[in-house]
């Protein structure tokens, strides 16, 4: 047991997830309020939601991000018991489930880009959905948009690498009912990637 | 104490309480200074550590505790509150006093332009005329002026004047003065805006209403050659970065 | 990390606590994520309005995530203090900024 | 937290293997553990304070004769033509050393050396621990540094020179090179700085945890010595400003290299929104360099005075008062920036009221000098030197919160002469005193007690003549960042105090030569210390010196109070170790 005599009830390993994630929320809050700032400044840039933003699939993907949270926690539930076969089953799909919704990831920002919705401001000529000539919004949409939803992609990403590593180390039986912290400490930083992306979606996409 | 603190002369009309609460300040924080010191010293001399003695063994004293956060705290707020209102006087344009005349300063690397609004009265209108460098204004009229930057932040200094305040490209900020005797005087730049920053400086000249007016007239008369339109001039171009890398010694 | 959890250090809290209704949690979610796709396309609420219930929604989204998925509801106060600490300069942050007269 | 003075068995990894042989590699280079990560800070931080302090006589030499053939500047020829050119410096790259003096001093010499150093070397060894909580983290973090210090020094040498727009990175300024001439460096500087906060941020999840987590039986959190206190607050700092400035940097970074345009105004962006940025992370800096100086002084003084500090609770609060309102009064940085001045008239009086913890701080340690039986050991000499300067540094502050006083000194060597006053006269006088107190625990042996002496008098003669000057050139008019200060009239008629300060800069750096020496000949010569030479009272003194891997020989201490008993009446010394068992309590059995 990795705690210290006069401790916090809490494992180190845990506890030093949560402090992460404490800046990792002040991390967030400078992106998201750089955000809220630069719209209240430039309205125009901005135009209404689901003109150029396709949300019909980001709500999908939102929910398979949810989806992906209820697999990785049945997976810590599963440890906890003790049960081997429940926890590389549940790791494996919120592994895959993460993947998809990175790749709609990838495939919302292909299209987006071809509809002329960029982060440079040089080239940024959105004309939204419907494909007219008016461009929609400004740079600084673009700029926002891709910063915000990138990193937090990037999250994923690094998120389900993790993942992966977690479900080999699993099917190794490297978990038990009396050591789960590593599948603890996935699940509270996958929860927290999907808990800034409930906010990230209202905030982006709903607005 | 201006001689100690080499304060430039004063010449507008907020300088002067400015100053008076910088001599506030100053002797509140050189009476406590003193204090402070002088008791440190006394200290150090008549608890130097001298054989066979034990120091004192105390863990504090809430009493003093309390009255010296106490002491501070109604001092620092009594100087937050003075300084407040001083503040918004000279900054909020809520309460600038109605100007005799408005210019606009439009700063770029590394000169300030100075629009004024020509025979019609109106900046922004086609026979306003551009001073660089060098500014003139009346005395004894509330000046007001609109800051503008054209690239980097530069910061409008007037040491004599009391004033300061940044030139931010894409926002037009306001401020006022109101100078109190005739003569020349430096406009400088306080901000950091590249290579030539140290050069970025102009001159005002305070000028007598009857001079000004005189002044005024010949400048339309001299100069029906339109100035950019502020706002109008494209902010990327143009800029004399290359030019400014060779430098004069 | 030769770390090791154990189910003292899991349980922290007084009582070991019984599995939480995930999959309720998860259906709440979702009918919530649908209510604010619905409300933010197919209602007429003015827009001022429209932002403060999207916000609630979103709020009330991630708080559940947060107590139920990461299990704050479950444990010692201290950590549940602890998460909410950068909340308040979350706030400070950005509605100073605000206040600017942007 | 209520931990009486039960046994606890000893952790299974301090209690074997210190012994063993550990390769080179793996106990000095990658290592992990905290003592030895610390000491390499040192060295690093160190290397770049002597850096950052050449930057500066460069930069002094061209203010007292600038663009003088007749002074040419010393070494100016072994540096190529587009820095100095025949004995001249050129505009380009005095901007270069103003920025790059600013960022290498804050970044890469003053918080290295009171965090990366002292959080690692000291919170384990005060708390009790044998090591940190991630100890592998703990070395990344301090590979990240060393990784973002050489980014930094390479920028001197890409086409255009380093980052050349002040420490603060004004946008536009920053991130267009058609307005600043430099491209890559400034480019190099956000990325250096990104990858910096990076491993700040590592640390400090890292402090956090293990001062949470492992503190040792009896170590309450009102036992902790106010150090740690300090290093506390400040890694809670760190934790929650500098992710705020990451974001920014990388936003910044876009700007530079991709064409967005967050901070660019022709396009839409917003420069004031980078310094928001900055400042609501850069005020909390300036407590991250202060905080832990506060900390390190309050243990030395209460030493030197053989006396419990005075007002243990009250500090502790004001350290916890001071981080907390550090957080809102970053708009005064921004006073004459174009901000609502409503809001500067808030900014005014928060900044105003975090003169109130300062001053508690101030009379706490006057307290405790006061009835003490001091001694004038060389850590003591910078410590109280401390408390005389910050007296001075918090006054000058004063002027500046104060919003209309502040138009004509904002930008000034007034704030120039402040932030010095701040960050040589407070944070540096801590780290001297800091680094005098515990080169013995470090090293095992004491750092030569004369030429300690003779180093705090000069450095403290020479820093006063070198920057209370300062005050009256501001207060005067000139202005910051100026090449050629002659250019104005009313700022050549004060040249003489120019020349005045370069001078005694020029000696005020030469007399931290011999600071060098002493560091230097310590380690091979200096005598031999015991355990606790200064007969103190906190933990990491009843650990050997040096101490060894798992620092008690896998034996845990166990604590039975506060670290400030000194001259109690329980004891016939005038100091009590906090691990000592109280009188008729039986020592506890040693594994």
């Amino acid at each position: 047991m990795e705690r210290g005599p006069s401790s916090f009830g809490v494992y180190n390993m845990k506890l030093g997830m949560w402090v992460f994630l404490l800046s990792e929320v002040m991390f967030f809050t400078g992106l998201i309020g750089a955000y809220i700032i630069l719209r209240f400044a430039q309205p125009d840039h901005f135009a209404l939601p689901g003109q150029v933003l396709n949300v019909p699939l980001t709500a999908l993907n939102t929910f398979f991000l949810i989806c992906s949270s209820v697999t990785m926690v049945k997976a810590f539930a599963a440890i906890e018991l003790g049960d081997q076969k429940g926890l590389q089953r549940w790791l494996l799909a919120t592994a895959i489930i993460g993947m998809i919704f990175v790749g709609i990831q990838v495939v919302e920002y292909t299209v987006l880009s071809h509809e002329g919705f960029v982060p440079i401001a040089d080239l940024y000529q959105a004309h939204g959905r419907q494909g007219g000539h008016e461009v929609l919004g400004g740079p600084l949409y673009g700029a926002t948009f891709y910063t915000m939803t990138g990193f937090h992609g990037t999250h994923v990403s690094i998120g389900v690498a993790c993942l992966w590593f977690t479900y080999f180390k699993a099917r190794r039986g490297g978990y038990s009912a009396a050591n789960f912290g590593g599948v603890e400490n996935m699940g509270l930083y996958w929860h927290f990637v999907d808990l800034v992306w409930i906010i990230l979606f209202t905030i982006v996409y709903l607005i | 104490m201006n001689e100690f603190w080499r304060l430039p002369e004063n010449v507008s009309t907020f300088g002067g309480p400015i100053d008076s609460m910088f001599h506030l300040i100053a002797w509140i924080t050189i009476v406590v200074f003193f204090g402070v010191e002088l008791l440190l010293l006394w200290f150090l001399f008549r608890y130097r550590a001298r054989p066979g003695r034990k120091a004192t063994f105390t863990h504090g004293n809430s009493r003093l505790e309390i009255i010296w956060t106490a002491a501070t705290a109604i001092m620092v707020v009594y100087l937050g509150i003075i300084s407040r209102g001083l503040w918004l006087d000279i900054k909020d344009p809520a309460r600038f006093p109605e100007p005799g005349l408005e210019l606009i300063v439009r700063a770029k690397q590394f000169e300030w332009n100075t629009h004024y609004p020509g025979a019609d009265g109106q900046l922004g209108t086609a026979d306003d005329f551009v001073r660089r460098n060098q500014m003139s204004v009346p005395v004894d009229v509330p000046v007001r002026i609109t800051l503008q930057s054209e690239d980097v932040i530069h910061s409008f200094y007037l040491p004599e004047f009391r004033l300061k305040q940044d030139a931010v490209p894409g926002m037009n900020i306001p401020a006022w003065f109101e100078a109190t005797r005739t003569g020349e005087f430096t406009v400088g730049c306080a901000e950091l805006c590249g290579l030539q920053h140290y050069r970025m400086k102009g001159t005002i000249r305070v000028l007598s209403a009857e001079e000004f007016s005189a002044w005024n007239a010949q400048q339309m008369a001299a100069a029906p050659a339109p100035g950019p339109l502020p706002g109008s001039a494209s902010n990327a171009a143009g800029s004399p970065v290359v030019a400014a890398a060779g430098h004069a010694h | 990390m030769e770390s090791q959890a154990t189910n003292q250090a899991a349980g922290g809290s007084a009582a070991p606590h019984k599995s939480p209704p995930y999959m309720l949690i998860w259906l709440v979610l979702f009918v919530l994520t649908l209510a604010e796709v619905g409300v933010a396309f197919l209602s007429h609420i003015p827009k001022n309005i429209l932002i403060l219930i999207l916000l609630a929604l979103a709020v009330w989204k991630a708080a559940l995530v947060a107590m139920y998925y990461m299990h704050l509801k479950f444990e010692p106060r201290k950590l549940w203090l602890l998460a909410i600490s950068p909340l308040p300069l979350a706030v400070i942050l950005v509605v100073i900024v605000l206040a600017e007269g942007w | 937290m209520s931990t009486a003075a039960a046994m606890h068995e000893v952790p299974a990894h301090g209690a074997h293997g210190h012994h063993e042989e550990i390769p080179f590699i793996r106990k000095y280079i990658f290592s992990t553990d905290h003592k030895i990560i610390g000491i390499q800070f040192l060295f690093m931080s160190l290397a770049f304070l002597l850096l950052g302090g050449l930057l500066a006589m460069a930069m002094r030499w061209q203010l007292a004769w600038p663009s003088n053939a007749e002074m040419p500047m010393p070494g100016g020829s072994l540096l190529p033509e587009t820095m100095v050119n025949s004995g001249i410096m050129l505009p380009e790259f005095y901007n270069a050393l103003v920025t790059m003096h600013g960022t290498i001093m804050v970044f890469f010499a003053i918080m290295p050396l009171l965090v990366g150093v002292w959080a690692n070397y000291l919170i384990p060894l005060q708390i009790g621990a044998p090591d940190m909580a991630f100890p592998r983290l703990n070395m990344l973090s301090f590979w990240m540094a060393f990784t973002a210090g050489i980014l930094m020094l390479a920028s001197f040498g890409v086409t255009g020179g380093a980052a050349n727009a002040g420490w603060t990175g004004y946008t536009p300024l920053s991130i267009n090179d058609v307005y600043s001439g430099v491209k890559t460096g400034q480019q190099l500087w956000a990325l250096s700085l990104t990858l910096l906060g990076f491993s700040s941020l590592v640390g400090s999840v890292n402090y956090i945890t293990t001062l949470i987590n492992m503190r040792a039986p009896g170590m309450t959190w009102f036992r902790l010595p106010l150090s740690t206190w300090a290093l506390f607050i400040t890694s809670v700092l760190i934790l929650l400003a500098v992710p705020v400035l990451a974001g920014g940097l990388i936003m910044m970074f876009f700007d530079q290299t991709l064409g967005t345009n967050f901070f660019k105004p022709e396009s839409g962006g917003q420069p004031l929104l980078w310094q928001h940025l900055f400042w609501f992370f850069g005020h909390p800096e300036v407590y991250i360099l202060i905080l832990p100086s506060m900390g390190f002084v309050s243990d030395v003084i209460a030493n030197g005075s053989r006396k419990p500090i005075f007002g243990y609770y009250a500090m502790v609060w004001a350290i916890i008062g001071i981080g907390f309102i550090g957080w809102i009064v970053w708009g005064h940085h921004m006073f004459m920036s174009g901000m609502n001045p409503l809001l500067g008239g808030f900014f005014m009086i928060t900044t105003l009221v975090i003169a109130v913890p300062s001053a508690i701080k101030t009379f706490n340690w006057m307290g405790t000098l006061w009835g003490g039986n001091i001694r004038f050991h060389a850590p003591n000499l910078y410590a109280i030197s401390f408390v005389a300067l910050f007296a001075i540094g918090g006054l000058s502050g004063i002027f500046l919160a104060a919003g209309p006083v502040d138009i004509p000194l904002h930008d000034t060597y007034f704030v120039v002469a402040h932030i010095h006053y701040v960050l040589v006269g407070r944070s540096l006088f801590g780290i001297f005193a800091a680094i005098t107190f515990w080169y013995p625990k470090m090293f095992g042996r004491m750092m030569h007690e004369g030429l300690g002496k003779v180093h705090w008098l000069l450095t403290f003669i020479f820093f006063n003549t070198t920057f209370f000057p300062m005050h009256m050139i501001g207060s005067g008019g000139m202005m910051r960042r100026l090449y050629d200060p002659t250019q104005y009239p009313h700022i050549a008629q004060m040249q003489d105090t120019n020349v005045f300060i370069t001078i005694n800069a020029l000696l005020l750096f030469a007399a931290q030569l011999i600071f060098a020496f002493n560091f230097i000949w310590s380690l091979f010569k200096g005598k031999k210390a015991g355990t606790n030479p200064w007969e103190a009272n906190s933990v990491e003194w009843s650990a050997p010196s040096p101490p060894p891997h798992g620092n008690w020989g896998g034996v845990q201490p166990v604590v039975y109070r506060g670290p400030y008993e000194y001259s109690s009446p329980e004891s016939e010394h005038d100091f009590l170790l906090q691990t000592q068992p109280p009188a008729g309590q039986p020592v506890p059995a040693r594994h």
